[in-house]
């Protein structure tokens, strides 16, 4: 990672803190429904993400990687119009090269294969990168889209971010392996395990399993060992299946602070510039939710648009039976 | 709303389940929970909140992250002689254990001619109302009715979800039990104490009237009951009958109370098309076509895909919609 | 039957749809297709044989034996910018990739706000008659009619299956395709030459008759056409109405046939309860009460779990009780 | 394997092929639906089989190991029930611990898992065994089942009987692993590979299998590597996917020519004891085949039998429906 790098990811690892922070306030305001947190896995998240060419790769997202969509391309505005209802808002621009966040744990990963297969085919150069949880591992779509990853030889980047917790439950429950890793040779590609939060491993590995994809030598799984600091999400109480002391000796290894330590010794950080980068970050944030904010709440008629490209005679008659009973009495 | 009224002893809907597992997990050692987070955590809406410490690890067990397997495993559990209770996190995540569901719980028995029963319970909340992102809120009931041998069950009041759980659990056939997120905690109404059970196949008529009967089931009956205090205001006197089950489908109760008002909405929160609504109106058309003096109207989500919870209220049944398709066949 | 019999250039339904792949896929290099056992064999009945060899392996792609990655890879491949043909190998198989179809494909144009969208066909052979093993046979298409943005498609003659494909192909919407197993070889049709699409949401009428009308869709439409001939011997003349699509369904045209008879029986191969029939019932009453003079019956199967081939007469809908239910409805 | 295990194991090989004979033939004959047969993969099915005690271990079969349930209880009359389309004579025995053939591949590896689960917390002691092929190690159902396994530490034997086709799918097709063995390091337990066309091997590796299991060490997958020697059911034609030069080739390592060689080697078979064998196997098959001809066939009732335990008024309806629709007019 170049020292331009470095900065860069410590400033959206800045960012996506922030970003939970604000979400988490506004979902206890009521103005947002549930919101989970990137909180403790910055570093495994963001340096994947460094790894990648907006301009030539896909994202293919679970649900908690704001910050590798933000760098993406997915505009701050789009991702508060996401949690803050204005789901038309919230959709991923044309040109940008990113699938919606995934809510049923683990569908995502055949869609990703086949994302990767289409390249392939069409021989548009570039990957795939695919984010789960190691809960999602446990799927049965899991297995089927890596099988079928491994026999297609599909340019795929298979990213499994382990933060030890499917909503409450422990990785001892998940799964008896001694690493998930380990589940690549059953599908005949490598896997790797990783300190998903040091920022550098993650990244130079991710650019390893890149290379290999581009050079058409097939799928990479990646297992990001990390953790989850905060809560599942905001209905979610962690201290009812969790001891703090598990949480506290995580917090020694925050991998923001773990950057930021790095970035000052090497003379590329100061407390000048991280406060600058807070005051820019505060005043994006502030000018994304207003964005939301300001943007009329869509009607009833939005929820029959991106059913069917065209509406048929019985969904027609619906919309203006739902747009008819919205009229205030 | 009467039920919710009459006096002490009362518990949500959420309370009557816990207690029920509580009290069946002691009557039968062979009763044990299974899913995701149901046990330290005691689950995500903390139904089964305390189990784990009362029954201990070995009969109330979180799994890894995956339908299939607890449905599958479930089946497997019963054959070798456990009775389990399987969580599915939310209803709409049954998808990912359907084909465990359908062709293999529900077909079991038949498929060994009797040799083997799946003696399983798998419960599940759904429904709307409460803001939940996308596929947490989804009503597929319909579904599973397609597929014969495994019984659907649905209660709206805590009296019934006692009840109705109890024989669920000791039903040696599968059972979807079915929980009305909505509803777990804001319902509340008196639950009988001991060994309180509610046989299948037996609806209940919640609110008498003689001019429209409104037929519903989970959590679109208590639409029902308020629709009807809104059209009483207009003189227009609803029953409505709660069909606890549908499958089995209580045909005689349903064409008894239609015979009696001879106009009738069907309400439901699944989307119109395919709905078991529609199952509804077929049956009380072909059995009781001659008392009927009106069409049957359905009142149903709108047929698109679950929107964010900010918009499901122009997607869901509401009261305003039930109100006005009952006045609709009344003045037919 | 009428339409087998109409002179030259005659076509099975199984030659149809393999034309109709091979023109689509020369037509549009987009275009391609994957499954068990499609490319080498041709597919466990034939109908993509010879596409590999034509069109190649990277076009016609032998999978493993996956459900859910067979439809979870052709929404990504459509998003890549493919046009992808995935063979289900037999549609009761599809509840392994149920997650995959209802939640994931038909809803992918919804999730993304029109972002992106899923022009992906799912073939799937369905339907008894042919003694096949369990679960080969099951009718299960109304659970997918509870899916809003998926359609439902189930051609009856080789004119359609082609005509319906093209359309379906090239949708921009996701489409499921209902091959009726029964009918692959044994019914014969002329077949349009060149670009012959049919719009989904059309109905059609493949008998005239003023006394009762027969609805039905796949397999059941035949079943439906050896009645008529029956009942005319007894002096009951049927009408029988196609629907080919369930989803778009054709309800101006289910009407205006309705209006014709003012009596109806509707047939299906799914077992009773919960299958669209009950729909189709639900929209007529909904819509021409005022025009029926009689109950509408269903003739279905039964409420069992799929029997063995050897016992399948029993379960499955016959001319004989589609003719009975007609008479009772003619003479109600 | 002692030598009167090894007569008892190749006198099960040889009625195994005999009734894929008959089968066949009477399948060709239009008396019976649709036969797969097992030949080529007895070694392997009943070198696991004979590890298993029939009055402690229970068998979860796919659909492809006849031997191993006639070895463990299911009585051959009943097998040829199942496929001369007489249900209800097909079922299992009571107190037989077997389950039925499953026709969803896959789907039987969860219920295994669920039952040697069940074992386990009633410690009733005993082993679940359980088939299935290469093709189903595709399907989620083999990963979520063998991670659930794993987690629980269930007494449970994986026999992937991998015969290198899935209808016409060779093994290349269906998975890019070395072997599948290798899955099982990601579940957290053990896995071999083993030949599946040698009687001793596969015993012997199950056997040590059953000891880990019954010692409390949780399962074991063991991959069979064998080969389908004959069409993969009476619908199909291999010619049209496999060259007879690959058969040729497997027809060298029959693994039933392999133990008579051996046997007679040894001095515990020959010609004469073979020629007996054959006799009696041809009466058992001829009567188990005459008991079956002899059964009434089941009326419309039955299909309305083991639905529910008690009937629900509109089944009894339809029920009476179907018994009148069936009297003959
Ligand atoms: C198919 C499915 N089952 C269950 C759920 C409920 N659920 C939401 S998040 C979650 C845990 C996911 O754990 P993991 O994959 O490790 O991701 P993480 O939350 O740790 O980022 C569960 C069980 C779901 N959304 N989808
Ligand atoms: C879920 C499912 N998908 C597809 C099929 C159709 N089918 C029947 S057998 C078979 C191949 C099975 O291969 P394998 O698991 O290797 O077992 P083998 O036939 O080789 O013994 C397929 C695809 C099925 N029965 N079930
Ligand atoms: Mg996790
Ligand atoms: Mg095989």
């Amino acid at each position: 990672m170049s020292s331009a790098q470095v900065v860069d990811a410590l400033r959206l690892m800045l960012l996506s803190r922030a970003v939970d922070d604000r979400l988490i306030k506004l979902q206890r305001m009521g103005r947002v429904g549930v919101y989970g947190p990137v909180h403790g896995q910055e570093a495994a998240v963001i340096g994947s993400a460094m790894a990648l060419d907006p301009n030539r790769d896909w994202i293919v997202p679970a649900s908690r990687e704001h910050p590798a969509m933000l760098r993406h391309g997915l505009p701050l505005k789009n991702m508060f119009a996401t949690y803050m209802g204005n789901f038309d808002a919230a959709a991923v621009p044309e040109g940008v090269r990113l699938l919606p966040r995934q809510q049923a744990i683990g569908a995502q990963l055949p869609h990703a294969t086949g994302l990767a297969w289409a390249l392939k085919l069409r021989r548009t150069g570039g990957v795939v990168a695919v984010y789960f949880g190691e809960g999602a591992s446990s799927e049965g779509d899991f297995h089927e889209a890596s099988n079928l990853a491994g026999v297609m030889r599909v340019p795929l980047v298979m990213l499994l971010i382990n933060n030890h917790y499917a909503i409450s439950t422990p990785l001892h429950k998940q799964t008896a392996a001694v690493n998930l890793a380990a589940r690549a040779e059953g599908y005949g590609f490598p896997g790797f395990v990783v300190d998903g939060n040091d920022l550098m491993a993650v990244y130079s590995t991710t650019v390893d399993a890149v290379n290999r994809a581009l050079a058409g030598e097939g799928p990479t799984l990646i297992e990001c060992r990390t953790y989850r600091m905060g809560f599942h999400n905001t209905s979610d109480n962690p201290k009812e299946y969790r001891d703090s002391a598990e949480v506290d000796e995580a917090e020694q290894r925050d991998p923001i602070e773990r950057v930021r330590r790095f970035a000052t010794r090497e003379g590329i950080w100061s407390a000048g510039q991280e406060a600058a980068a807070l005051d820019e970050i505060r005043s994006e944030i502030e000018t994304a939710q207003r964005q939301v904010e300001a943007l009329p709440k869509p009607g009833a008629a939005a929820i029959f648009e991106h059913v069917y490209e065209t509406l048929p005679p019985r969904l027609q008659q619906q919309r203006s039976e739902a747009m008819d009973d919205a009229r205030p009495r | 709303m009467s039920i919710a009224a009459s006096g002490q002893a009362e518990q949500s809907i959420l309370e009557a389940i816990r207690g029920a597992l509580f009290d069946e997990m002691a009557r039968d050692e062979r009763v044990m929970v299974l899913g995701m987070d149901v046990g330290q955590l005691g689950g995500v809406f903390r139904v089964t909140r305390g189990l784990m410490e009362k029954f201990g690890p070995e009969r109330v067990v979180d799994t890894p992250l995956a339908e299939g397997a607890i449905v599958g495993a479930s089946l497997g559990l019963a054959i070798g002689g456990m009775v389990p209770v399987a969580e599915v996190q939310f209803l709409g995540f049954t998808h990912q254990a359907f084909h465990q569901i359908g062709p293999q719980l529900a077909r079991y028995r038949f498929r060994s001619r009797g040799r083997f029963h799946a003696q399983v319970t798998i419960r599940a909340p759904f429904g709307g109302g409460v803001r939940t992102p996308e596929f947490h809120p989804d009503a597929i009931e319909a579904q599973f009715s397609q597929e014969p041998g495994i019984k659907i069950v649905c209660p709206a009041f805590p009296d019934d979800a006692k009840g109705l759980l109890l024989e669920a659990i000791r039903d040696p056939d599968p059972v979807l039990y079915l929980e009305p997120q909505r509803l777990y905690r804001s319902v509340r109404g008196q639950v009988p104490p001991g060994d309180h059970t509610v046989p299948f196949g037996t609806s209940r008529t919640v609110r008498e009237g003689k001019d429209v009967l409104l037929v519903a089931w989970s959590a679109a009956v208590h639409l029902c009951l308020a629709a009807a205090e809104e059209l009483s205001k207009g003189g227009i006197e609803a029953s409505v009958l709660d069909l606890r089950t549908l499958v089995p489908l209580d045909v005689a109760g349903l064409i008894a109370a239609v015979e009696k008002t001879s106009k009738v909405v069907v309400v439901h929160e699944a989307p119109l098309t395919g709905g078991f609504g529609a199952e509804i109106v077929a049956t009380i058309q072909e059995e009781a076509f001659g008392s009927l003096d009106a069409p049957i109207r359905r009142v149903a989500s709108r047929d698109t895909p679950y929107p964010p919870g900010s918009m499901e209220d122009h997607f869901l049944p509401t009261v305003r919609r039930i109100v006005a398709a009952a006045r609709t066949t009344v003045e037919f």
